[in-house]
């Protein structure tokens, strides 16, 4: 069972929940210029959404018998058997970003329930504790998506005078968002007074709805994820709060700490990077944080 | 009289438009064949196929020996001693002949229903044999002929061994030896006791085969009557309302000058060595028997298929046909003999097929102008007495007969001066055959050239001044109509080159 | 109306069913919902499924030919991507990512229309085969992030108003009325329907089914790279993760709306009809809050509730 | 072996065009990458192929009658969460959960086969809807939570290893024996193949037409129930959005096999080669390394050039 860094070099297996998401595409660059600079070879492989397509990639890594594996786990549960496959085969395996119910070798990431904790919380001060809010969900069934919603209910309930009046998926879509947010401001036309959206996506999308129903300026608006536009918007004061991960910091430190393992360095087993509100005061400080 | 076999009464089947059939009755006794004939969508094989469970949604009774049936499945029907020839050939293309024949019926283990092929194989081999066809049982229906097709799907209603068998236009798509065949083994059905109920348009059949004989028109029933008590001409009057003389229109004009010339066509393993020449003003028929290759020449010579040798020349000029759009830009016209495949667009109304070659002469640009289609459609719909409620209707829910004229229709509509027509009249009755035969004769006295495929020999001689016959894909003789005769032509079509 | 028109009684009956489906869904979901019935939640509804509806009249000239193109959500994705980075402030006038978006839409249908008829691939296998082309393309055009920071006037295209109506709306109608034209009363639309009612016919009928079929992928995916730029247009960015799975809603439309699969029988009105009925099962969906999961459930039954009472009526 | 046999040349050539096109993926992918012939690998690629293997065998026989399955990946997903829920350690013994996934799956099937047969709906449109009724369904029965902690002898189905081979490739093997057989050697296959090759001649010679397509669709919902349960136990957890556009994957499998999406032509052997090339495709693909946006390209050109090579093939 020869690893394949008897043969050329230290090479890390990457299996990344999806590529086309902004977020993610963060972290893989982040990874990519920092496994440069490291000398170290990635294998990056694009889940697309799908545990099981996830599982395959663990397997295919281990029957090429890589000298650790990144996991940028699709689900809690059903990524789980890949963490206990590389496990098995006593190959090193970090969680990058989110978790997974099977202990890895190592986490870097963050808690998804404090991100809407933060945007909750953020909403509660805007509208003084009080008004009719609606819920921009993600993906239903999907890890982040469950997690986002028990913060953002389980906050809401210590703020007694928020109203959560609808909440529905758009699917982490831009269109989708901004569909469901027409729809919505068709129906409840005046009592919608702050707008969560579990990702920056939506909530660009439901931010352009807003705007040109002409409601915006009455209506607060967070999103999540303080990708490139919505971080634009809070400058530009149009959106008004998003709740940035770290993205960058996620893909480095994760790869820095599949390296330490794997040279069998002391290495911090969770290493939890936390969420930050971003507003109008401090967005400066984030400009420019997710990109290259 | 026998035993009774079959009796319908007041038998009604209305369609969107138009009432198929209205109160037919009709007796018939065990081991008889009862021929039924009428006009093109006189309603007869809608009748047949209410009797087979194909239409469900009927009025009227139905008594097979007896007993009353209820017509709600062709399981059913089967089930009680019914079966049929289509007259729209109903096979599944990419399965063998032996699957097609016991489709429904293979036999098979209990367990699982495990089909026993060899059984099949073995079962299919005996029923051929015994039906006189040479067939192999494994080739599949989409590699035959349309002859070969026809036969398969007689093996196929004998097979069940019924008590009663329809046959709708059966001979139709075969030869005088093949139909012979079908005689003798009408008579076996007879003499078992069975009854055969047989359609068909040619008419001389009806005389000799048939018991009785009973004629539809536009869904009534005008008369049914022993055949020893009529004649054709009584039988055409009562079928077409009016008395028919003649059916084949004299030449008025001399040939002209030579229009086409084909010099050495061939396609490799279908035909070989096809020369002939064709004159403005002249019918040429091509006679052969099933499967010389009379249809792939024609189709080469359209452009369907492509020909890999010889050289063809119109007006004196050689050409390279490709494609049908060449042939039909070389003023070439084509009727198919399969309307369902090559000819028509199921689809479609009546009135969009018969432009659809021809829609620059209705069109300003690429913009169709309505009134000019419909100008010119039904134009045609009267020249051809073409039977539907309108020009709307959609072309597949006309008589066979009928659909075949929509064929024809759209190949005159671009006025072509070499017209090829396979197989013209194929289910077509007697009054509209003697409208066509006087319409391709004076479009040959206008000046067109025509070839004329057919497997119908009066109609070869009748119509042809001169003969060229076909044997295996080569040219095995040449007759000018005044020498020509059944006998010498069958001589050809056998294989003898030699007077 | 009857005469003169090349309908039969039959199909206009069903063309009836489907609006009589339309109408009913309409009217339980104005008795719930006041808000659904009102002139500025349907232009919101009319803008909503001018995407989907351009896509799937684009597709049924497909279909009418006997074919299926399941790219279409891909070439959204990539025409947008594409039109969206020629549509910076001050680097090119506006006429540059339109032409980009639809010339890059067309050129994909001829390729897909020229594997199909010339190396005889499966409409299907091929489609399929550019679906993920495609969308790589869009990947790697944009680095898989999006492109956005675009012109007023681009993003006027799916955002703007023109006297009073949508924009989106209007191109929509266009598209509707042209193809409506083309197919009943061009040449080229009598070819296509002769194509997917027998191909083998068609040819002997002397049509080039080839630059029949071309034609018509082309046509097709032109329309999805206009709606690729209407949708990086609405949503200010091109997104080379957009329009995923929007072939399946374009080609629900065309087959709620009446046409055969098989090829043949069909209309752009029946199309548009099938687009309505979608958005507003979406749009009534939401304004009633019905909760997301039993949504699902309760769209798939009227969907499927619609095509019934269409069919029962037809056959009767 | 050609006499005797009931396929023609043509078809033996066919088949072995896309055994060639196999064959040269293969190669060309092992010369680039050492790992990809080693025996491990080889299982790897084989236990990844089940699921969709599984799909297209089932999906198979709706395509032969002519129809299709758009429903398949949410009836992965709502069948796995089923058997999971019953799957929960100290409740039931493992073969309720195995039942009631099948079984769900085939009432589906029966479900998707009445509303197609009986109102006339449009295979197309009344499994789409299907498609979004299961998905809320498997989204309302497990609350929009995945659902785990099962039992290890459900985890072993998809996870466990029998004489040294895992347990899915068994499964694969096993349905595939059967299904060839029931296609090949028995009436109800033969009735399938009439059916989609021509239904008017199917009905003519007394066959029931209803049935027949009633049972394609139930055979093949609960093979989809069947591959739900493998998932399910592979993931070990019942995942209500599992599945996703695993219908276009099982349907390019049959599709790139040789089975014509008119009916009645094709074969359960074809659809396995099918679903191998896609397999080794993306194995290899992820052997070599090759960014994740240019592996859609390369990908998409990969399958139609394959079909291209066997329709080529075929037509010498
Ligand atoms: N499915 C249908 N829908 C509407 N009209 C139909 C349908 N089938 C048959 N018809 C009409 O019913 C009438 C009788 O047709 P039928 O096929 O029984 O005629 P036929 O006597 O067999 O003629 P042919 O000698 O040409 O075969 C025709 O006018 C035909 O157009
Ligand atoms: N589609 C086809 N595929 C393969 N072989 C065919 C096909 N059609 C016809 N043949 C074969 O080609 C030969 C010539 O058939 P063709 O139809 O030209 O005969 P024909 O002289 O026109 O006789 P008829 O029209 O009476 O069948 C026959 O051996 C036939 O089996
Ligand atoms: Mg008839
Ligand atoms: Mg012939």
């Amino acid at each position: 069972k020869r690893r394949s860094s008897e043969r050329d070099g230290v090479v890390i297996g990457v299996s990344l929940l999806n590529v086309s998401y902004e977020f993610i595409v963060n972290i893989k660059e982040a990874m990519v210029i920092r496994a440069q600079e490291l000398g170290v070879r990635l294998i990056i492989n694009d889940a697309e959404r799908s545990a099981e397509k996830q599982i395959q990639q663990i397997e295919s890594f281990i029957a090429q018998r890589v000298d650790a594996i990144i996991l940028n786990p699709c689900e809690v549960e059903a990524s789980s058997p890949a963490v206990d496959k590389a496990i098995q085969a006593q190959i090193p395996i970090v969680n990058v970003n989110s978790e997974t119910r099977s202990v890895p070798t190592a986490f870097v990431g963050s808690r998804d329930e404090q991100s809407a904790e933060i945007a909750i919380n953020f909403l509660a001060e805007r509208l003084e504790g009080k008004g009719r809010i609606v819920m921009l969900s993600g993906y239903p069934g999907q890890a982040a998506e469950i997690k986002r919603s028990q913060g953002a209910k389980s906050t809401l309930k210590k703020h007694a005078g928020l109203q959560l009046i609808a909440e529905q998926t758009a699917n982490w879509s831009r269109e989708e968002g901004m569909a469901l947010m027409e729809n919505w401001l068709q129906a409840y036309k005046d009592e919608i007074d702050g707008v969560f959206a579990q990702n920056d996506e939506m909530g660009m999308g439901a931010l352009q709805a807003l705007e040109s129903a002409g409601v915006k300026d009455r209506i607060v608006l967070v999103g999540v994820d303080a990708i490139a536009d919505a971080l634009k918007a809070v400058k530009d004061g149009r959106l008004d709060a998003t709740v940035f991960q770290n993205a960058k910091g996620q893909g480095s430190r994760a790869v820095e700490t599949a390296l330490q393992i794997i040279r069998g360095e002391p290495y911090e087993e969770a290493v939890f990077i936390p969420f930050e509100l971003v507003t109008a005061e401090n967005v400066d400080e984030y400009l420019g944080t997710g990109e290259k | 009289m026998p035993e009774r076999m079959l009796e319908l009464r007041g038998i009604s089947k209305r369609f969107p438009g138009v009432m198929a059939l209205d109160g037919v009755s009709l007796e018939v006794a065990a081991g008889t064949v009862h021929a039924i004939v009428g006009e093109n969508g006189a309603g007869k094989s809608t009748l047949m196929k209410i009797l087979m469970g194909l239409y469900p949604q009927y009025q009227g009774e139905i008594r097979l020996q007896g007993r009353k049936m209820d017509h709600q499945s062709v399981k059913q029907a089967l089930n009680g001693g019914i079966s049929m020839i289509h007259q729209e050939l109903t096979y599944v293309p990419h399965m063998t002949v032996a699957e097609n024949i016991f489709l429904g019926k293979e036999p098979c283990y209990k367990l699982l229903k495990w089909i026993k092929g060899r059984d099949l194989h073995a079962r299919t081999e005996a029923l051929l044999h015994q039906a006189g066809m040479d067939l192999d049982p494994g080739r599949r229906m989409r590699d035959l002929s349309v002859a070969e097709r026809q036969m398969v799907e007689i093996a196929k209603a004998i097979s069940y061994d019924s008590r009663v068998i329809i046959m709708d236009e059966p001979t139709s798509a075969i030869s005088e030896r093949e139909a012979q065949r079908l005689f003798s083994m009408v008579a076996d059905i007879k003499s078992s006791g069975s009854t055969v109920l047989y359609i068909t348009h040619k008419l001389d059949e009806v005389f000799r085969l048939a018991d009785e004989v009973t004629v539809l028109r536009d869904g009534h029933l005008v008369e049914t009557c022993k055949v020893e008590e009529t004649d054709t001409e009584q039988l055409v009057a009562m079928m077409v309302g009016r008395q028919l003389k003649d059916i084949f229109p004299k030449r008025t004009q001399d040939p002209g000058p030579e229009i086409l010339a084909v010099k050495n066509l061939g396609r490799k393993g279908v035909f070989r060595d096809i020369s002939f020449s064709l004159r403005r003003g002249e019918v040429l028929g091509i006679a052969g028997l099933m499967a010389a290759g009379r249809t792939e020449v024609v189709r080469c010579l359209f452009g369907l298929d492509p020909y890999d040798q010889g050289r063809i020349f119109i007006r004196n000029r050689e050409v390279t046909i490709k494609s049908p759009a060449d042939a039909i830009r070389l003023g070439l016209g084509f009727v198919s003999e399969d309307r369902a495949i090559t000819g028509l667009i199921p689809c479609l109304s009546v009135r969009k097929n018969i432009t659809l070659s021809n829609l620059n002469r209705c069109a300003w640009g690429p913009v169709i102008v309505p009134n000019r289609e419909r100008q010119l459609a039904d134009q045609t719909i009267a020249d051809l007495s073409i039977k539907t409620t309108n020009g709307d209707q959609r072309v597949s829910t006309l008589s066979g007969g009928n659909q075949q004229k929509v064929v024809l229709g759209k190949a005159l509509l671009g006025q072509p001066d070499i017209l090829i027509l396979d197989e013209p009249t194929r289910g077509i009755d007697v009054g509209a055959k003697s409208e066509i035969y006087k319409l391709i004769r004076a479009l040959a006295d206008a000046g067109k050239a025509i070839i004329m495929v057919s497997s119908d020999l009066g109609e070869i001689l009748g119509m042809s001044d001169r003969i060229i016959v076909l044997h295996k894909g080569t040219i095995s003789g040449r007759l000018r109509q005044e020498e020509a005769s059944q006998e010498k032509i069958m001589k050809y079509a056998l294989g003898s080159t030699r007077q | 109306m009857i005469q003169g028109n090349d309908h039969s009684f039959a199909d206009l009956l069903q063309k009836y069913g489907l609006i009589v489906a339309f109408l009913i869904i309409c009217a339980v979901i104005s008795l719930l919902s006041p808000a659904f019935l009102t002139v500025p939640n349907i232009v919101n509804v009319l803008r909503q499924i001018s995407i989907n509806a351009i896509l799937a009249i684009g597709v049924t000239y497909v279909i009418l030919t006997g074919g299926i193109d399941l790219s279409l959500g891909s070439i959204v994705a990539i025409t947008g991507v594409l039109a969206a980075t020629f549509a910076h402030p001050n680097t090119h006038p506006l006429i540059v990512p339109l032409l980009i978006g639809i010339s890059g839409g067309i050129l994909i249908g001829i390729f897909n229309g020229m594997v199909i008829t010339r190396f005889k691939v499966a409409p299907f296998i091929a489609t399929l085969g550019m679906m993920t082309i495609a969308r790589g393309g869009a990947l790697i055009i944009s680095g898989g992030r999006p492109v956005s920071n675009l012109t007023d006037s681009f993003n006027f295209i799916g955002g703007g108003d023109l006297f009073g109506c949508p924009l989106p709306i209007l191109i929509l109608a266009g598209v509707f009325f042209f193809s409506y034209f083309i197919l009943k009363n061009t040449t080229l639309g009598r070819y296509i329907y002769a194509v997917g009612g027998n191909e083998e016919a068609a040819r002997a009928s002397g049509i080039n089914v080839t630059k029949t079929r071309i034609t018509a992928y082309a046509i097709c995916s032109g329309l999805a790279g206009l709606a690729g730029i209407i949708q990086a247009s609405r949503i200010t960015t091109g997104q080379p993760n957009a329009g995923i799975s929007y072939e399946l809603d374009a080609i629900a439309a065309v087959v709620i709306g009446g046409t055969s699969l098989a090829g043949g029988i069909g209309s752009v009105a029946g199309t548009v009809l099938g687009a309505l009925i979608i958005g507003v099962i979406n749009n009534g969906l939401d304004l009633l809050n019905v909760p997301s999961y039993y949504q699902q459930v309760v769209k798939g039954l009227i969907i499927i509730g619609a095509v019934i009472l269409d069919r029962e009526q037809g056959s009767k």
